[in-house]
């Protein structure tokens, strides 16, 4: 079975980006993303800790401690970009402020809620950091995920059994065996990857979907 | 490339419809866009909702647009001055609606609409005519008051230098509601007086980021786009 | 019979504001307060528009329209202050940043309740401005006015006949004819004006006063 | 004259009681107060509640002082890193008590004790575990959850530049929590690189006014109180 790379995935993601958006990608997989954003066009990045128009990694040695991403790493500011404190920075996503956020996800319901944020394990520490604040505070939230588990289980799913961090939030998943639009009639599918069917991905996955209109 | 500036105030102001909801930045004059609105009061539309700290003073600006009848409600927290006597005579005539809000809360409501809140509980008003029928609760022993976002269609404030990102800086106390404004209104749109290259403004000084700001208007006729 | 003159209420009321101190001098009288406050201390004065550390007028010439007071008078800043925006500005206020405001008054309970910003005259434009926020923000809260009415009424009262500012806000009355302070037990008397007995001010106000101890 | 600049770390943190709650700023090592916490670590003050976004990272600052057993309580957004290791067995060791708080409900619930509201309405996190057993209500046909202030007896942040009177500014993003849990605070302290004299500081571009801040303290053993 064909099935997109993680590279692929995220230059996939890139594509459906407009110039001028304003855009939070997530710790993880979608910080990639921003690898695949065309450089001709101006799309301007948020880092929850407080910067907007953030630019690539610096190079090696111009690494700045007080400069990082919401991933603690290192990162640089274009000109044009500008510090902001936490409560700034929160707000842009609450009020919706953003255009799109992109996110990993452990599960996706069809209806669009998500789960990201904790496997609900018993003796695991709890973390949510921004991940609640971001999916619903985006104008679209968008996931990028493997649309399996590495069990073979779909990872969109008729309703989420792991704990939620935003209930019919997402708009989007990114996979890698298809891209898929959610909403309250359910899901449906937008890109097939080659190779694969709308009743191969109906049999993966085991929810009613159709081709987006 | 993404250029938020745009070559005139008619242009700018061009797609504000009749009934729209537009916040005015100032206090007094103080940051009071009187070119924007000029050419809001060209540009005909009526019926507005209009949120400002007061309601026009002298002859210019927000004084302007009651006086030509374009204002149909008006938040605000001081209406009356010396010099209101445009919006005193509209008001008297019953022409125009009040919504009278404490200056505090005026403030805390447009930033809870610009912050994603539904609701904030303020102690400002409580017990007073200004919260008569709203709802109140005693938390930790003090008393609130219920109070709603206000959130807008269009936000027309005055800072002194931006860029072609809709970055802002302002000017002294001109400042006041322009960047809590420039929160709450789905397109904001900013005259300053001297448009600068991207970079040129200090990034750690930024009061307003871009990404609150949908249009830019340099004051200067000589504006070049940078 | 004795009375303060204004500029003698405005000395008296400098005289118990301490250096170090946050104020917000009210329009109006309490504007007056800053000509009395002592050069050799620091005291910082906060306006409602957004500055803190506001300085004396500026020399004729020297106005600027974009550095005004909340009484849209021309002003300056002191080295060392800055500006902010109007919900930083009134988050000095509600959060209690503030250590003292002054105010005057229409009318003032013995509890403290205050009555200044309508006379509920049925034909008036009402206006409240920063006053419900400056009442009950500040940690310390004083009126400052003269006890009597042009027609001898007292405006320090049992209850507040005009529509309210603010409950139970006001801690100290600085008058024409004596200082008192507030709280639930009543209103007690800190300073008589020369030649005004205790006597005589309980006639004037027709509320019952003791001398704070 | 009023000067808030203190001579030791150790002085600026003397007075921290038992039992007190600390905000302590920082998005991970960033404008985390390492100097404040160090000298908090040798005061000894025990049975802490600390907010911060974090719960520490290696073996310094927030994380020593959890490695020293002085926190009792933990408010913070992401406890869970890579090198949390003294947090992670402080917590299995049933130790220390977590409150975990989505990051933006975490910065507007400081934001609204700087403020003095009573309560705000946020939509982050209706419908999940965070929420369970909050009050929640439907506003404009939109969810949000009821939550309450976060008041501080402490604020220990970190800043670049500050000056005799409290006034800061902040380098990049080690800015964060930094201005929001200065108001707060009852008693906010700030380790800061540079001590400048009055007025060298920008007022169109301080982002921490004094009035926010009580103590000053130089990470420049050559200080000099301006």
């Amino acid at each position: 079975m064909n099935r997109l790379s993680r590279e692929q995935m995220a230059a996939r993601v890139a594509r459906d980006i407009p110039e001028g958006a304003y855009v939070n990608l997530g710790i993880g997989l979608p910080t990639t993303v921003a690898n695949f954003l065309p450089a001709d066009k101006e799309i301007f990045l948020q880092s929850e800790n407080g910067l907007l128009g953030m630019g690539p990694a610096p190079a090696p040695g111009d690494e700045d401690p007080d400069l990082i991403n919401a991933g603690k790493q290192p990162v640089t500011l274009l000109a044009g970009g500008c510090y902001f404190h936490h409560a700034d920075s929160f707000a842009m996503m609450r009020g919706g402020h953003l255009d799109v956020c992109v996110l990993g996800a452990f599960q996706v319901s069809v209806h669009g809620d998500l789960a990201n944020w904790s496997t609900g394990a018993a003796d695991a520490i709890p973390a949510v950091g921004g991940a609640m604040d971001l999916a619903i505070g985006a104008k679209q939230t968008y996931v990028m995920m493997e649309l399996l588990t590495k069990h073979g289980e779909s990872k969109l799913v008729p309703e989420c059994s792991y704990p939620l961090t935003g209930l019919r939030c997402v708009s989007r998943v990114y996979t890698d065996l298809g891209v898929f639009a959610l909403g309250p009639a359910g899901a449906s599918v937008i890109d097939l990857v080659d190779g694969v069917s709308l009743d191969e991905l109906q049999r993966l996955t085991g929810v009613p979907l159709t081709m987006a209109a | 490339m993404i250029d938020k500036s745009v070559a005139s105030f008619d242009a700018a102001v061009a797609d504000i419809f009749d009934g729209a909801t537009v916040m005015i930045g100032g206090f007094g004059t103080a940051g009071m866009p009187d070119e924007l609105i000029d050419a809001l009061i060209a540009q005909g539309a009526r019926e507005l909702t209009i949120v400002n700290n007061n309601a026009g003073n002298g002859d210019t600006g927000l004084a302007a647009l009651i006086k030509h009848k374009r204002v149909r409600r008006i938040v605000c927290s001081f209406p009356r001055q010396a010099d209101s006597q445009h919006f005193d005579a509209a008001y008297r005539a019953g022409e125009i609606e009040l919504e009278l809000v404490p200056q505090g809360n005026l403030a805390a409501r447009i930033h809870a609409a610009g912050s994603g809140l539904g609701a904030i509980f303020t102690p400002t008003g409580y017990g007073t005519g200004l919260a008569a029928g709203k709802e109140t609760r005693e938390i930790d022993g003090r008393h609130y008051v219920l109070e709603y976002p206000i959130h807008a269609d269009y936000a027309l404030i005055k800072a002194q230098r931006g860029d072609r990102w809709g970055n802002l800086v302002y000017r002294k106390t001109a400042r006041n509601f322009g960047p809590i404004m420039a929160m709450a209104a789905k397109c904001t749109i900013a005259q300053v007086a001297d448009l600068m290259a991207l970079g040129e403004l200090d990034p750690e000084a930024i009061i307003t980021p871009g990404i609150f700001v949908q249009r830019v208007v340099a004051t200067s006729a000589m504006q070049e786009t940078a």
